[in-house]
């Protein structure tokens, strides 16, 4: 009763404290930039090295540059867990200052998504969300580059049928993928695509409990013997689905995976047994770039970064695709600074900014990146910039770039993202549309 | 009449069609079951004995194999981080009985249930501020469990049975005997088996209830840093692990909750189950992952014609 | 049935008059079936006529007495009305005397009728009906258990009101010659029969005029400004003239509304309920009242005792003075208003006295600091000195002009003058018409021109307020000559919430000694909270920590009484606590709950002595009745102890010395 | 301002049986638990009106008879006349909606309910209001509550029960809690009232007055009691006829100062062996 | 102390069965109601309205509905959230189907969807009860948010599995979708919730609310007075399903704007659970106490180490909050199983009795 009572008082101070702290105001010399990130959970072992990877380029930059053209990034994370109903939270609470959105998780780009043209904050989701938000015509608010879930389809396609779909005829293709809006992304295309070329699509989808016990998933792949297994997998997903291909003796050069599949942790946990299991992803570590080691220079040795080094972190896929991330950001924010010539530029001035990205080859060189990341530019229409991607295969020990950039099929591929762009604008009329953009 | 032909059927024609492919559904079903009734067992003896309802089972498991995985990457070595866990399960049953069980004597059956689930909140916020809470590897080598695997060639096709599947199936045989020994020869174990139809009567052994508790729970331990250790291996430890304890509970249901013969067939016949219907009716008719239902509605209805579940004792009403 | 205001004179009429000018007010509220059942002075009027005609078809006529047995109740209050309406004579009779006291009552004033409350009642009557040749019928209240007794001679009460509301509805003439029979009513009839206890002998029969009661209850309504709006709570005997004013006289003559708590377990509880803007207790309840609020504070924790114990503090320093409307520090009334919140209103609502506008204390002394604790809380409780042949009222304190030590100046319309023997004697309205069939003792009581002997010694201060310091023929001396009042000191012990009653002697005596009766809630509370076991009242009274305790309480009670010149002398020399409870039932208290001095004095004789002849402690056998009638001994050995005397404080020397 | 009720509205219901007419006939009911027999064979019969005591030692199959008759437990033999209609077996709660209502050896009272929602909840079956206009708490709603709740008071006022009127019955004394049961049932208005052990477990003076109640009942609503009482001297005084069992088996049925000296009972109360 | 009840009577059963047969009871209410409909509206942030207020709202009222059914009539159901995501289906089916239909028609209709399935899902109660129907419930919740996984056509065949809400109108205003303003899906939300808790409880203290607390407390007695259990049981299944569904409505129209499957999974019924135990089982008040609790304390706690300015990042800001909840929980367990309901009573209990400390 008595300690009852404590805990209620101190609860209320506690409460009171809070509604009175006022978040510091909005200041001319520093860019919010919120991250709704995800470090706990069952997806904490995906999310940690790629949260740790956005982090540490922003620090790098305040770090050795002083910040962005002399205006300081304040990097914030809001703990979502991967969970969509934090995720909104965190959005609500952050909106207010935010100049961008970075939802990560499709199910929360997928919250977000309606309430960009009504809060008028640009999301950013490099790699995941919605693929039709390639749209930019319809989608004014929301990025995905540098490539879509549908490139991401198109690419390993492509590279399983050597550049020629149609030799997939006949063939039989296992998708299997998180049972969550993430992993049902690609099928629209894969089901169009298999009418096209002729082959069978095999969906199986992995609920959210049976992430690590996928035996019966892979007891259906063994009795439909399909010649490929594409996975969209994440989280405890792809370790356990890894495990078991390596059991089921399914072969490796025939399972690949989204480049979200691509955790060197995950396969880790195979070791050697997962030799051969490719990737497509469009971007490569490479920890001998001058940024790496600049990083590793002001950031990591400074101890200011939170990355554990004996997991050999630093080289490994994710942290280094987090850089990326940040690099993509701050690309569009440069730009609307630079555009608009503002230190700190407003969420319309850095969606302007994020429809002006080029990050050519000479631009990824001179920023120290050079290929780690596909070259690519977007616009007012294309919101994604379709860069393509590597295919990355597992030696047994790391992941190894195992071809050269392969490009989408973007006349597969196009049509249908501005037939769901458009049935997404009618489903939620009324919708604007930027008649401005002329491309 | 294609409907009819693919329930009753076709999935039979399936099984015959490819035996190898059904022996390995049922060793994948039978170790899933292995699985289910270790779990169940850690539910039916802390039941038994205290009546709580332990949902903080699942988080154990998780806690245990993360304990032991943690230990060992501070570089303790394996066979002293076995030990290392052992301590902290106990040090763990000791807290939660102190500082939960004590208190919460003589509750409600649900006030003690939704404290576990406390328990469990705390320990996956303790565990991943402790341990992170990324994905880690199970130190299967180093614990010297096998694994690689036997490939049998029946029927023309082939059955592979990996050894550390085999290796928890046996541990587990090997863990249940040693406790039905300790349950039925030792002085605690009597203790502990009387506990659930009288404490007076668990008392007169001369044990403490505090102490009988702790042990309970430490077992519970023991036997949750096996299931770890054991599902680690398969799929690796991380927090995900935790959902597991759901599929107990209709092990349960269907076992009886005071029995651990009942949680340990419930288990085997559930692991199984679900697996066959899964493979032969679920993914061809229903879209598959019906392993996210199939035990609770085999309970349900297992239950609707006894309601005290296969192996539980028939409650007679009185006025 | 218009009535012009002068020729009001009975109660019947009022009622007629109340139907008309308060129609749809409430007149009568009882808690029953766990609401208030309520009535207006409409339905009041309805009820009380349907029992008249009622009570006229079985036999009632102008003259009869008809005895009224029960707990408050409306159908008892409405029988009065109904029974005076038609001119014959109520005679309330205390419910809780025993068959012997009741058949000498009911013989006595030779009833006729009697309407009891239930069956316990019917069968007490019963049991004495044939020592009462005048008694024909019976009127029952609660049916309950009574079905299958012979209704010859016995009634339901609704079986005769419905026999009224029968004939009232079925005979036109009924009504109207109810009405005459009303208008036939005269001031100088008879109201109603009360007897008086009496500290000795047999129940004298106070005999009560209409005009008695209509002109005391019409000046009291005006001295404390009463009108229809104010609500009481009738809990008090209905034989007691008191309730018979306050609860019948003034609501019948000021229209407002009498409440009947369910039952007397749940007064408590129904008067907070209620609310009661206008109430009355003698000091026994007041006392009651704050040994429980001691008693469960106690409990409490130390930060809510701390600040009750500082803001009753407070209170005792400032809340007599704000409430006489006397000058205070800014200060000390924002303290005061805080102390209000946080302790005294709450305090009060669980009292049921947040409305209370006026509250009289009465039958008998209440100690000053008692009295000052009530009032320093905010409630405006009053004095009032009164008896039953005065109809109440003699004297009592106005608004403001409020002493604890006083009773106040006297009532309106009320002469008092203090004869050579310093008893108070007075002349007023109210004085009673004679005793009944006992002309003797009226001739004692009450001179030719109209002067009735209180019994009380007393005496005028100089702002003309009456102070009594005892029964006039209690006031004795020490054999040194100084004054003894040993009422005046009793109540000075009886302050301390551990000390429910007292005993003093000295008449005669060389010094004052006394017998204490510990109050069993508050000692037994505390014992348990010192882990000090008991299993009997006896053991408890006989522990030696209680009389620790107690003796602690005599040594303050005798520093106070040496503070005062004229009670300086007579300080308790020793004491003893008595091993069982005084009891009506066993004569030792009067239904009063007032100590019967003499007869205690007789039965506890051999105490007495040992309180003088220096012994430490004393074997004795007592005689009890128990509640059903039964008899038995209680053995018991009593201990003596000596206590300290305190001198005379210096400067009250000087003073009493100026 | 509502005139106050009285009690002429206690009053068991008229069932179109005369009183001193056979009101329930039990005819050769047997019944047994997986071959435990707990009645064999017994018919007895109650009278309208009338206080019937069913006595035995302690399993003596009092209970089940009790059981039987409100059809918790189905007889595997014999029938059931109540009120002129046979019955084999029947749900216990139409039992109630035939007039049979009753208390229970351990109080089986509503623990977290107060005296007053429990006897109220012993109207239930005669509230016919739908969920409707319970939602709205208006008109008819109100009004069937408010005139359950005067007859819930008269009870209440009968048992004097008053001042525990709002306390949860768990925190009751045990005596109370009975009155409290005997309340509940009375609320059900039965034409039968099955008591079964009224007075266990209290003490002298609560006796007395559960005794009295029980007079009380029987007198002023004119309410048919069955009883089953462990207590000779209690039943003897209270009841006009005893039926006595021991083993399942009747071995008296009479008056009771019949049954007093029948050698059989004074066997069956001593132990003697059978 | 506040609490001063003198003078306070009934002669009437009327104002005897009122709700407030205390004074000092209403007069809190309509100071909270002031509060809910003039004072926070004018002075919430939308992040106030859209993290803490909506959303206590809304799992109050779930809470509130799983109360009817575990606090009341004493069934314990861990399948809440799919009974949720029933109504929510049978929503956004309905105004799919008839986009025309009123919006508050389509929330009041899909409760009956949810209490249908709830009444199914009830059947076993007849032969099952305590922890074996709570395990059974679980099949109910694992079944249902499978097949809302599975059956595309609920989520019209939706290539993200998702449903989403459109903009949705009432008497011209947006008050669903992207383009609804958070304070008018406060008022919306408010509203409804107030209506639902009058209805619940006027039920709960008549003739069904007591049936469903005999049935509770000794169902055999309640039988033997005459309760047929099963209509009992099933109309507790029916009666809370319903305002669950409508809870569940409300979570994806009024506040989400879109759903998943997985959204009405395991973790929301517990969720709910906890509110309703921690607030209290068998009371109305306590659903919206333990709503504040479970659902704003945390919101609460992770703003409290930016507030005081400690270096934590924000997953070990997350860890924290998970354990401090836990142990929050086992503590209120300890303190006060009854939960906050029954704290607050006595609390009320003390202020009625004050100075008296009992």
């Amino acid at each position: 009763m008595k300690t009852l009572l404590k805990t209620v008082v101190l609860s209320s101070v506690l409460a009171l404290g809070v509604g009175i702290a006022v978040p510091a105001a909005a200041q001319d010399d520093s860019i919010y930039i919120p991250n709704l990130a995800y470090r706990t959970g069952p997806f904490a072992a995906t999310g940690t090295p790629l949260m740790n990877g956005q982090r540490d380029y922003i620090t790098l930059l305040n770090e050795r540059d002083g910040g962005l053209n002399g205006v300081k990034l304040q990097y914030d994370e809001c703990e979502t867990g991967y969970n969509t109903e934090k995720g909104v939270e965190c959005y609500e609470k952050t909106k207010a200052r935010a100049v961008v959105t970075q939802p990560w998780s499709t199910g929360i780009t997928l919250q977000v998504l309606p309430k960009s043209n009504v809060d008028k904050i640009p999301i950013l989701a490099p790699g995941y969300g919605f693929s039709p938000m390639s749209d930019g015509k319809v989608f004014q608010w929301a990025y995905n580059p540098p490539s879509s879930y549908w490139d991401g389809a198109s690419m390993i396609l492509k590279h399983i049928s050597d550049g020629n779909l149609d030799s997939l005829n006949g063939k039989k293709i296992a998708l299997l993928h998180l049972d969550h809006p993430y992993g049902k992304e690609p099928i629209p295309l894969l089901e169009a695509l298999a009418e096209k070329h002729g082959f069978t699509l095999l969906p199986i989808p992995v609920g959210l409990t049976e992430m690590q016990n996928q035996s019966a998933q892979w007891l259906q792949i063994r009795r439909e013997r399909p010649d490929f297994v594409i996975m969209w997998g994440w989280g405890a997903m792809n370790a356990g689905a890894v495990t078991e291909a390596v059991k089921t003796k399914y072969p490796m050069n025939q399972f690949l995976g989204i480049w979200w599949s691509g955790h060197d942790g995950d396969l880790k946990l195979v070791g050697d047994a997962g030799k051969g299991y490719r990737s497509i992803s469009w971007s490569v570590p490479n920890s001998e770039t001058p940024l790496m080691q600049d990083i590793k220079k002001h950031v990591v040795d400074a101890g200011k970064s939170q990355i554990s080094q004996a997991e050999g972190e630093f080289d490994s896929v994710f942290y280094q695709r987090g850089l990326m991330i940040s690099i993509i950001l701050v690309e569009g924010i440069k730009a609307a600074q630079e555009h608009f010539d503002v230190r700190a530029p407003n969420p319309d001035q850095l969606r302007w900014g994020l429809e002006n990205i080029k990050l050519d080859e000479a631009r990824l060189k001179e920023l120290g990146a050079e290929g780690m990341l596909v070259p690519f530019s977007t616009s007012c229409a294309d919101h994604t910039g379709h860069g393509g991607g590597w295919m990355l295969e597992w030696d047994g020990a790391k992941f190894v770039k195992a071809s050269d950039i392969l490009m989408p099929d973007r006349a597969d591929i196009e049509p249908l993202e501005m037939e769901k762009a458009k049935e997404y604008a009618a489903a939620n009329a009324p919708w604007p549309i930027n008649e401005e953009c002329k491309m | 009449m294609d409907f009819l032909n693919g329930i009753l059927v076709k999935p039979f024609a399936d099984m015959a069609a490819a035996p190898d492919f059904l022996l390995q559904v049922l060793w994948e079903g039978l170790v899933g079951g292995v699985l289910y009734a270790l779990i169940a067992l850690g539910f039916v003896l802390i039941y038994k004995s205290s009546r709580i309802f332990n949902f903080a089972q699942g988080i154990m498991v998780v806690f245990a194999a993360l304990t032991l995985v943690g230990l060992h990457e501070r570089g303790v070595p394996a066979l002293f981080a076995l030990p290392l866990t052992l301590l902290v399960m106990l040090a763990l049953a000791m807290a939660i009985e102190r500082v939960v069980l004590r208190p919460l004597v003589n509750q409600p059956d649900i006030i003690l249930f939704m404290a576990t689930i406390g328990i469990t909140m705390f320990l996956i916020g303790f565990g991943e501020l402790i341990f992170g809470g990324e994905n880690k590897v199970m130190i299967t080598r180093e614990l010297m469990i096998p694994t690689d695997s036997f490939i049998f060639e029946p029927f023309g096709g082939f059955v592979s049975i990996e050894q550390k599947d085999l290796t928890a199936v046996v541990g587990a045989v090997f863990l249940v005997i040693g406790l039905l020994v300790f349950l039925n020869k030792s002085k605690i174990g009597r203790a502990i088996r009387a506990l659930g139809d009288d404490h007076q009567a668990a008392l007169s052994v001369g044990i403490s209830l505090s102490t009988i508790w702790v042990i309970v729970w430490f077992i519970a331990g023991v036997i949750a840093l096996a299931t770890g250790i054991v599902w680690g291996a398969r799929a690796g430890v991380s927090f995900a692990l935790e959902v597991i304890a759901f599929k107990a509970l209709p092990v349960l249901m269907l076992g009886g909750l005071e029995s651990v013969m009942g949680a340990i067939i419930g288990g085997l016949a559930i692991g199984i189950l679900e697996k066959v219907f899964e493979i032969y009716w679920g993914q061809p008719l229903l879209g598959g992952n019906t392993e996210a239902w199939f035990a609770y509605v085999l309970a349900l209805l297992v239950l609707l014609f006894r309601p005290q579940g296969l192996f539980g004792e028939k409650i007679i009403e009185r006025v | 049935m218009a009535q012009s205001r002068a020729s009001t004179d009975t109660f019947a009429k009022y009622l007629l008059l109340n139907a008309e000018r308060f129609r749809d007010r409430p007149a009568m509220r009882f808690k029953d079936y766990g609401i208030w059942q309520s009535w207006t002075w409409a339905e009041q009027l309805d009820e009380v006529r349907a029992l008249a005609l009622g009570l006229q078809s079985i036999g009632l006529k102008r003259g009869d007495k008809v005895a009224v047995i029960g707990s408050n109740r409306p159908r008892l209050y409405w029988s009065f009305a109904a029974v005076q309406s038609l001119g014959a004579v109520p005679v309330p009779v205390y419910a809780d005397s025993v068959a012997e006291e009741m058949a000498y009552v009911l013989d006595h004033a030779e009833v006729k009728f009697a309407v009891v409350e239930d069956q316990e009642q019917v069968d007490k009557v019963l049991s004495v009906a044939d020592r009462v040749p005048a008694l024909t019928e019976l009127i029952y209240d609660e049916p309950r258990g009574l079905k299958d007794y012979d209704h010859t001679h016995l009634h339901a009460y609704q079986s005769v009101r419905e026999a009224g509301l029968k004939r009232f509805s079925e005979d036109a003439d009924a009504g109207p010659a109810w009405l005459a029979e009303i208008e036939k009513g005269r001031g100088d009839d008879l109201s109603v029969i009360l007897y008086t206890s009496g500290t000795t002998g047999r129940p004298k029969g106070v005999m009560l005029s209409q005009d008695n009661f209509v002109r005391s209850a019409i000046n009291g309504n005006a001295f404390d400004k009463l009108d229809e709006n104010e609500t009481i709570i009738a809990y008090l005997p209905l034989a007691w003239v008191g309730d018979h004013l306050f609860s019948y006289a003034q609501s019948y003559t000021a229209g407002f509304c009498v409440a009947c708590p369910e039952s007397a377990e749940t007064i408590n509880e129904d008067r907070r309920e209620i609310a009661p803007t206008y109430f009355f207790a003698p000091p026994r309840v007041f006392e009651t009242l704050l040994t429980s609020i001691m008693v469960r504070m106690e409990d409490a924790g130390r930060l809510k005792k701390w600040m009750f114990d500082h803001f009753l503090a407070h209170a005792s320093k400032v809340g007599e003075r704000l409430l006489n409307g006397d000058a205070v520090g800014a200060w000390d009334r924002l303290k005061y208003a805080i102390g209000e919140f946080a302790v005294y209103g709450p305090l009060k609502n669980r009292m049921g006295l947040s409305r209370m506008r006026v509250g009289y204390t009465a039958g008998e002394a209440i100690g000053p600091e008692l009295f000052s604790f009530y009032r320093s809380l905010g409630l405006n409780l009053k004095q009032l000195y009164g008896q039953t042949e005065a109809t109440v009222y003699i004297t009592a304190q106005a608004d403001g002009k409020i002493r604890p030590d006083t009773v106040g100046l006297p009532s309106p319309e009320v002469e008092i003058k203090i004869a050579d023997t310093g008893e108070v004697m007075y002349r007023s309205p109210g004085v009673f018409v004679g005793y009944y069939k006992n002309a003797e003792a009226t001739r004692e009581t009450k001179t030719e021109d109209g002067w009735v002997h209180t019994g009380d010694a007393g005496f005028f201060d100089k702002d003309g307020q009456l102070k009594i310091i005892d029964r006039a023929k209690d006031v004795g001396k020490l054999s040194s000559g100084a004054l003894f009042a040993p009422k005046y000191i009793e109540n000075t012990l009886k302050f301390f919430p551990d000390i429910k009653e007292a005993v003093a002697f000295g008449h005669g005596r060389e010094f004052c000694a006394a017998f204490i009766n510990i109050d069993l809630a508050a000692v037994g509370s505390w014992a348990e909270r010192n882990n000090i076991a008991y299993a009997s009242y006896q053991e408890l009274a006989n522990h030696p920590r209680v009389y620790e305790t107690i003796a602690a309480h005599v040594d303050e009670a005798n520093r106070r009484l040496s503070r005062e010149p004229l009670m300086a002398a007579s300080q308790i020399k020793r004491f003893l606590v008595l091993h069982k409870e005084l009891d009506a039932d066993d004569g030792e208290l009067t239904r009063t709950q007032k100590v019967r001095r003499n007869f205690i004095a007789e039965r506890y004789g051999e105490l007495i002595e040992a309180l003088y002849d220096g012994s430490s402690e004393k074997s004795v056998e007592t005689q009890v009745t128990y509640e059903d009638g039964r008899k038995g001994v209680i053995r018991a050995t009593v201990r003596i102890v000596d206590a300290k005397v305190h001198d005379v404080p210096a400067e009250i020397m000087r003073e009493a010395a100026e | 301002m509502n005139p106050r009720p009285d009690h002429t509205q206690l009053v068991a219901p008229e069932d179109g049986i005369a009183k001193g007419d056979v009101l329930l006939d039990v005819r050769n009911v047997s019944l047994s638990f997986g071959g435990v027999k707990a009645i064999t064979d017994i018919s007895l019969n109650v009278l309208k009106g009338e206080i019937r005591a069913i006595i035995g030692p302690n399993g003596a199959g009092k209970t089940s008879m009790l059981n039987v008759i409100n059809g918790f437990y189905t007889p595997q033999q014999g029938t059931i006349v109540f009120r002129g209609k046979e019955r084999r077996s029947m749900k216990p709660h139409e039992a109630v909606g035939q007039g049979i209502a009753r208390t229970f050896q351990n109080v089986a009272l509503f623990k977290g309910m107060s005296t007053l929602d429990n006897i109220m909840a012993g109207r239930s079956v005669m509230m016919k209001r739908n969920i409707g206009w319970q939602m709205l708490w208006h008109g008819p709603a109100l009004r069937e509550e408010i005139e359950h709740r005067e007859k819930v008071e008269e009870i209440i006022d009968f048992l004097e029960i008053q001042h525990i009127r709002r306390t949860p019955v768990g925190k009751l004394p045990y005596g109370l809690q009975k009155r409290v049961e005997l309340g509940r049932a009375l609320a059900m208005e039965p034409s039968l009232l099955l008591l079964d052990e009224p007075m266990a477990g209290m003490n002298l003076e609560e006796k007395e007055d559960m005794s009295r109640f029980i007079i009380d009942v029987n007198q002023q609503r004119g309410t048919t009691i069955a009883l089953i009482e462990h207590d000779m001297g209690v039943v003897m005084d209270l009841s006009d006829r005893v039926v006595v069992l021991d083993y399942g088996k009747k071995i008296a049925d009479g008056p009771p100062d019949e049954v007093k000296n029948s050698q059989d009972v004074i066997d069956a109360y001593l132990g003697v062996p059978h | 102390m506040f609490y001063r009840t003198a003078g306070q009577f009934k002669t009437s059963y009327q104002a005897d069965h009122a709700l407030f047969p205390v004074r000092q009871d209403a007069i809190l209410l309509a100071v909270i109601l002031v509060f809910a409909f003039a004072v926070f509206p004018l002075t919430a942030s939308e992040f106030t309205f859209r993290a803490l207020l909506i959303p206590v709202l809304i799992y109050s009222l779930a809470a509130l509905g799983l109360n009817i059914l575990t606090g009341y009539a004493g069934q314990l159901s861990l399948g809440t959230g799919a009974f949720m995501g029933v109504g929510a289906y049978a929503c956004y089916k309905l105004i799919s189907i008839f986009p025309e239909m009123n919006i508050v028609v389509a929330i009041a209709l899909s409760g009956f969807f949810s209490a249908t399935v709830g009444v199914i899902f009830g059947l076993p109660s007849l032969r099952i009860k305590g922890f074996y129907l709570a395990i059974a419930t679980l099949a109910a919740q694992f079944f249902l948010v499978w097949l809302f996984q599975k059956w595309s056509w609920l989520y019209n065949y939706n290539a993200s599995g998702a449903i989403q809400v459109p903009n949705i109108n009432l008497f011209g205003v947006t008050v669903a979708g992207p383009r609804a303003s958070a304070i008018v899906q406060y008022y919306f939300v408010l509203s409804v919730v107030c209506v639902m808790t009058v209805f619940a409880i006027n039920i709960t203290r008549g003739r069904i609310g007591r049936m469903w607390k005999a049935v509770r407390d000794m169902d055999i007695a309640a039988e033997l007075v005459g309760i047929n259990l099963m209509r009992t049981k099933l109309m507790a299944f029916f009666v809370s399903s319903y305002v669950v569904g409508i809870a569940g409505a409300l979570f994806v129209f009024l506040w989400r704007g879109a759903a998943e499957a997985n959204l009405f999974d395991i973790p929301l019924s517990f969720r709910v659970l906890f509110i309703a135990i921690i607030g209290g089982l068998g009371s109305v008040l306590g659903n919206f106490l333990g709503a504040i609790l479970i659902v704003a304390l945390p919101v609460i706690i992770s703003a409290v180490p930016r507030a005081l300015g400690l270096p934590l990042d924000a997953a070990t800001v997350e860890h924290l909050n998970i354990m401090i909840i836990g142990a929050l929980i086992i503590t209120f367990l300890i303190v006060e199983p009854h939960g906050l309901a029954r704290f607050w009573a006595m609390i009320r209990e003390k202020l009625i009795l004050w100075p008296f400390p009992h």
